[in-house]
């Protein structure tokens, strides 16, 4: 019940972010230390951390979830952080060395898709928009949802990073954004990308913060006003290769 | 049926099928086995040749004693989560997939390797010089000597350290999932914990904790026939 | 009976210490000839167990040449070594069992794998590998031999100290070697399981001709069957010889104190003056010390003196013991008489080769 | 330099700042150091307080040794992976943050100790009864036999599962990047490995090893010097 | 001097094996006074061992009440038992020294930490912890009495095995105990080592009134240091009593046995007949074992039966040993004179109270 705590600003900012976009953050914190807004960068390498953190205030805001993701928790934990801004949105795809599109998928082939929820939702709805299988209608299905597999395809989960590496070992794997980024695959190599529309919204990545009240911290604003730049989407498209699109 | 079900919601669904409860425990025991038998093996070769070739050993040999020292430092300094990740290529070449419990077993095997083999060498060291040198005196081949004292007089000690690179290596597993290996730890993570049913991750970690206790008594019952 | 079995020549051996480093063996020259029980004796940290180790290279000496069986021990390789090593059984101070067999495990050891010979019906000899019965003979014989049948199923732990060490000596004949070398195989035993095992060990040397080089420190036990004993002393043999030798004629004070405490001279030359015969003693009455070896002992001695120098012997301490069937005498008697008849009767036994030894009657006895 | 930068090329812009190379070090041997203090005192007592009550020791006591050997299995049973997620709430309790190589302590600290407590019981066990005995046969406390027997003669064989134990902990460090731990494991995964800069992951195990040989050479270094 | 300081009774040890049980101790009664020096023989594996460990409790008894100092042991905590056992000192048969730290240090070991008193200027007794200086100074005492004071700072793993011995000898007398249990202390000891261990327990018996339980296998020492005897077999005393009875009466033929060999008489019956004077022999002369305690030597036995009875005694053989002050004599002569002559010795020497055993010449002696 401590939800109303963060009015009062601490001097330094501390923000949790996946070690993925620590040059556009590191750029941010150098602008914003000439505002005197003083932030300090804590990495993440596991996605539920974070959000414990800034609901136990070791931490002040994070970005480094979509709103999905953010949902998901709030709704588990009873919380109620709050999505103060948004940053960009990348799109799953589907790479192979040995197809050129997911219609040449043949029965019995494997297909590694990541083993996180959000991921591994996304990845299966892709399979699903591409009429490869069918899938329960959930916010984020598992391999257990799988409803229909025409081709038998074995579907195997890998730890995100794995799945660029699997190439060589499946006949397609679902990549998300970031790791096919860091992976070297080019967007353009892609045998399948998810679909952008209204229905993507929740995979649209924040900036979120304890609580709603947190919205008008002028701190706050003024660090979401900093990421919302021209100059972080020139930032965004020289380090995401163009794979990721500004979503401010 | 109505309690299971209230308790274990989320555990019911995924009992059996890929990734389900069976599944994984087959898989856990498929890596542990493996593991625990290639790892074993080399260990004690590894272990043994350690003792041997030691300054105060039948073979004493500083060079090899120095590369073998130094090569199970290397490997016991990578983490396994890295060797994990790093040895993938390798991995490939070796057993033919970088994914799956088989493809598991090698950075399982080659983290636990070194590992054991230290143990072995420490569980050899503690034998009696003396029963070491009447067997030289019998005119014993060192081959012997391994076979008919080290190995016999370290048994119940090969057994602890065993029991214990055992369960070590079943703590592992747990990361296998990373490569698609799968098993009883990568569920109580991958499924109950990043998916909040705490109901898998308790069964998951009940099935880890009877393998467990079996290993350990099992182990305990070979140790205890062996002390006199 | 002449052939040198084990021919040491100035082996040497040092122990680097982190301060100081300890001489174990000194340029030591040792000859062992097939069929000897050679006794090594001295004092506790002469270097005994370090020396006998360089025999099979348990030891590596420092510097210095070990020859054992016809072969430059140095010069083999280790699998030459081995089968050499095997020609030479040996029963370790410290036993050095195996906990983790049982006691016919223990002394089945050296002969699981061992091949043996057979005479076929045609006269060839061939060689084959042990039969699992004829190890379990061998094992129940000899733990027969050694008094522990009944404990052939129990563990080192659980015997007693000359037990486990009975265990070691069954261990150390199993492979019917050619040499046995012992280093205080009896320490821990009673004296009349040590007499039958010494006697067991004779019997080996007689029968087989089993070379047995034996350090102890039971002199009782060099006099029951060593035929050459050799001295040691802070590395070095300071004497060496025959048995009748040492102990007959010992030339360094090390061997004489060693032969005069197995007979416990000293304490005795003490409790002699403590009694009345002696404390009252009159002169020309006197008490002396007479040793004497071998026939000395066919003529009455006693008997003589009386009969014919008029001299009474009262023995207050007599040691007679018989070496390698060789009578060897120590007393100790008050001799009575007149001083002339006294005169005569030390020139008779000066002719007859008994030591005489004045230990006047309220003094401290003359001990170099 | 230039050579460097190229050889490097993702390693100099990390070098220093927030989660760069500098800081995991620092992060490492911050973890490292304070599980092997905590875990080392805590599993020699473990350890000593299961020799002491088994059947065999001095304070022989079936219903203790009972409890505390299931507990050992227990948390030597949970694979560490999972021991970090689940135990985050407690660990928020104990050092009042859920985060941060502070935080990562707790979870280290309790997936080392049991093991680290098998080990010292395990290489307590080695030592010589007949020892033990002469101690008692003279009317030293337990206590005192503890202090003065056991932690003496067992010293060169503790510090030899010491050396294990920590070199264990360093590849445990690895994995405590999931709850912002930081550290070179971390480092050489989520950087190197996850963002495929090779550079990184071999800067990072390069420093690993280091610190790995460091930790053996001065154990030895003790070992040999206790070695008579 | 009639104090009982070590009292058990019924005490009875059994160990359970796999398949069989062994009773080590069975029902022993066993009372030790103070100043007394009890030696305990017996064959290897009679229970010795298991029976002293029972003193200090670091062997339970299976039944049986255990008393030392005028405490029940078995009744005390474990506090009060810790107590008691600091005033029992006691050397183990395998050492059991502490392998990291000096040859020093493990004498100091016990020392370490106790209590020392001190009378102050006013006459008041203060208790005070022992001082560094004043443990070095014991130790390097202690050393030097068991001659390994060049030896303090090596290490046991670098000692011979009669140097760990004394190490753990040294070891047991730091703590200035009031009882010793001294496990077969002096067995990997060469003679003159053991003898002047045994003579340091002597003066330590006679000077601070040390009482000592000396398990032994060597009947020299027993002879050398011991007031009683307790003869083992089988967990059960099967004989006891003061030196002297044990050596002149024996009562149970192992009793015999282990006198005997300690005077080697059955190897020195087998060896004189060997010889030409027994060989051959011609009646009446005949050979006798003559066996003797005390007074008898005062008289020259052997001159009064040629000057009184005309018969010449010729010595073989002879042990005389003073056991206690008092001379105990064994001799094997051969008695020649005619037959009348030779009855009326025999009379003589029946009155003289010396025990006549007729060993005919060419037969095996009657031994029972
Ligand atoms: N822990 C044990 N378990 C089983 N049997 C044992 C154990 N300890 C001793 N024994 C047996 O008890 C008997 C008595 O042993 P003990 O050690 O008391 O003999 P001892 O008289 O001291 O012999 P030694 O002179 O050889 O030392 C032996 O038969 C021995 O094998
Ligand atoms: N490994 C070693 N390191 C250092 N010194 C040693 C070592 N082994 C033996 N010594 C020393 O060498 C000397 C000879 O030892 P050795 O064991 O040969 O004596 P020993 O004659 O057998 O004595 P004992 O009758 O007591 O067994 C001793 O002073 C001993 O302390
Ligand atoms: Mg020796
Ligand atoms: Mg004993």
């Amino acid at each position: 019940g401590s939800n109303k705590s963060t009015t009062q600003t601490p001097k330094t900012v501390k923000v949790g972010i996946m070690s993925t976009d620590v040059e556009i953050w590191k750029d941010i914190q150098k602008r914003l230390a000439k505002e005197d807004v003083k932030i300090k960068l804590v990495q993440f390498t596991e996605y539920n951390t974070p959000n414990q953190a800034l609901q136990d205030g070791d931490i002040q805001l994070n970005s480094f979830q979509h709103n999905d993701f953010l949902n998901t928790w709030n709704k588990k934990h009873n919380e109620k952080l709050t999505a103060i801004g948004n940053t960009y949105i990348g799109p799953m795809r589907a790479f192979s060395n040995k197809i050129k599109s997911l219609k040449d998928l043949k029965k019995g082939d494997t297909v590694s898709v990541p083993n996180d929820v959000s991921n591994e939702g996304r990845a299966l709805d892709l399979l699903a928009a591409n009429g490869i299988i069918k899938v329960k209608d959930v916010a984020t299905p598992t391999i257990h949802d799988i409803t229909e597999n025409k081709l038998d395809l074995k579907i195997t989960e890998l730890d995100s990073a794995q799945t660029a590496r699997s190439l060589n070992d499946v006949d397609a794997a679902i990549v998300n954004n970031d790791i096919a980024v860091a992976a070297n695959l080019k967007p353009a190599d892609a045998i399948s990308v998810e679909k952008l529309s209204a229905k993507s919204k929740p995979w649209i990545n924040i900036i979120a913060a304890k609580s709603a009240a947190d919205k008008k911290n002028k701190t706050y604003q003024k660090i979401v006003k900093a990421y919302e730049t021209k100059r972080t989407a020139k930032l965004l498209k020289k380090y995401y290769k163009g794979a990721v699109i500004p979503a401010w | 049926m109505n309690i299971i079900e209230k308790l274990f919601p989320n555990v019911i669904p995924i009992w059996t099928g890929d990734g389900g409860v069976t599944q994984s425990i087959g898989q856990t025991l498929y890596m542990t086995f493996f593991t625990a038998l290639i790892a074993g093996v080399l260990g004690i070769l590894i272990g043994i040749f350690l003792v041997l070739t030691d300054d105060h050993g039948l073979l004493a040999n500083r060079p090899v004693y120095w590369i073998l020292d130094k090569i199970v430092n290397i490997f016991r300094a990578i983490p396994f989560i890295i060797l994990l990740a790093v040895l993938n290529p390798f991995t490939r070449l070796i057993v033919g997939t970088g994914i799956g419990p088989t493809a598991a077993l090698v950075p399982l095997v080659l983290g636990t390797t070194p590992f054991f083999a230290r143990q072995v060498q420490n569980a050899l060291l503690t034998i009696d010089p003396g029963v070491i040198e009447a067997a030289e005196a019998m005119g014993l081949s060192p081959a012997a000597i391994v076979f008919r004292v080290y190995l016999r007089e370290g048994l119940s000690e090969l057994i602890r350290v065993g029991v214990l690179t055992i369960i070590s290596v079943i703590g592992l597993t747990a990361m296998a999932g990373a490569v698609g290996g799968g098993g009883l730890g990568n569920l109580a993570i991958a499924v109950g914990y990043q998916r909040f049913q705490n109901d898998v991750t308790w069964v998951a970690m009940i099935f880890i904790l009877i393998l467990v206790f079996l290993i350990q008594f099992i182990g305990d019952l070979f140790a205890k026939r062996l002390h006199h | 009976m002449a052939e040198p079995l084990i021919t040491l020549k100035q082996v040497d051996v040092e122990f680097k210490e982190k301060t100081r480093s300890v001489h174990a063996v000194d340029h030591v020259d040792l000859t062992v000839e097939r069929g000897d029980i050679y006794g090594i004796v001295g004092y506790s940290g002469a270097g005994k167990s370090t020396l006998v180790r360089t025999i099979n290279l348990l030891q590596r000496p420092t510097s210095g040449t070990v020859s054992v069986l016809g072969q430059d021990m140095l010069k083999l390789d280790a699998a030459k070594l081995r089968q050499e090593r095997r020609r030479i059984g040996m029963i370790f101070q410290h036993f050095n069992l195996m906990n983790s067999r049982t006691i016919a495990d223990n002394v089945a050891f050296p002969l699981k794998g061992t091949k043996v010979t057979e005479t076929t019906a045609d006269g060839k000899k061939i060689w084959r590998k042990i039969k699992k019965s004829e190890i379990n003979q061998k094992v129940s014989d000899l733990l027969e031999l050694v008094g522990l049948a009944d404990r052939a199923t129990a563990y080192p732990n659980e015997l007693s100290g000359g037990q486990k060490q009975r265990v070691g000596i069954a261990r150390a004949l199993a492979s019917d070697p050619e040499i046995l070398i012992s280093d205080e195989a009896t320490s821990a035993l009673d004296p009349k399981t040590t007499s039958s095992i010494l006697d067991l060990l004779a019997h080996l040397n007689q029968k087989l001709g089993l070379t047995i080089v034996l350090i102890t420190h039971e002199m009782e036990a060099v006099k029951q069957i060593c035929n050459k004993v050799a001295v040691m002393d802070e590395g070095r043999i300071i004497e060496r010889g025959t048995l009748l030798q040492i102990f007959a004629q010992p030339h360094e004070q090390l061997t004489k104190d060693f032969i005069d405490t197995t007979i416990q001279i000293e304490s005795a030359i003490a409790a002699v003056r403590k009694q009345p015969a002696v404390r009252d003693l009159q002169a020309p009455d006197q008490l002396v010390r007479l040793t004497y070896v071998g026939a000395s002992t066919d003529q009455p001695l006693v008997a003589t003196l009386f009969k014919t120098y008029n001299v009474t012997a009262n023995i207050l301490f007599g040691d007679i013991q018989i070496l390698q069937g060789t009578p060897f005498g120590n007393l100790l008697v008050v001799l009575s008489g007149t001083q002339a008849d006294l005169d005569r009767a030390f020139d008779y036994l000066q002719q007859s080769d008994v030591t005489v030894q004045h230990l006047s009657a309220n003094q401290e006895g003359e001990q170099a």
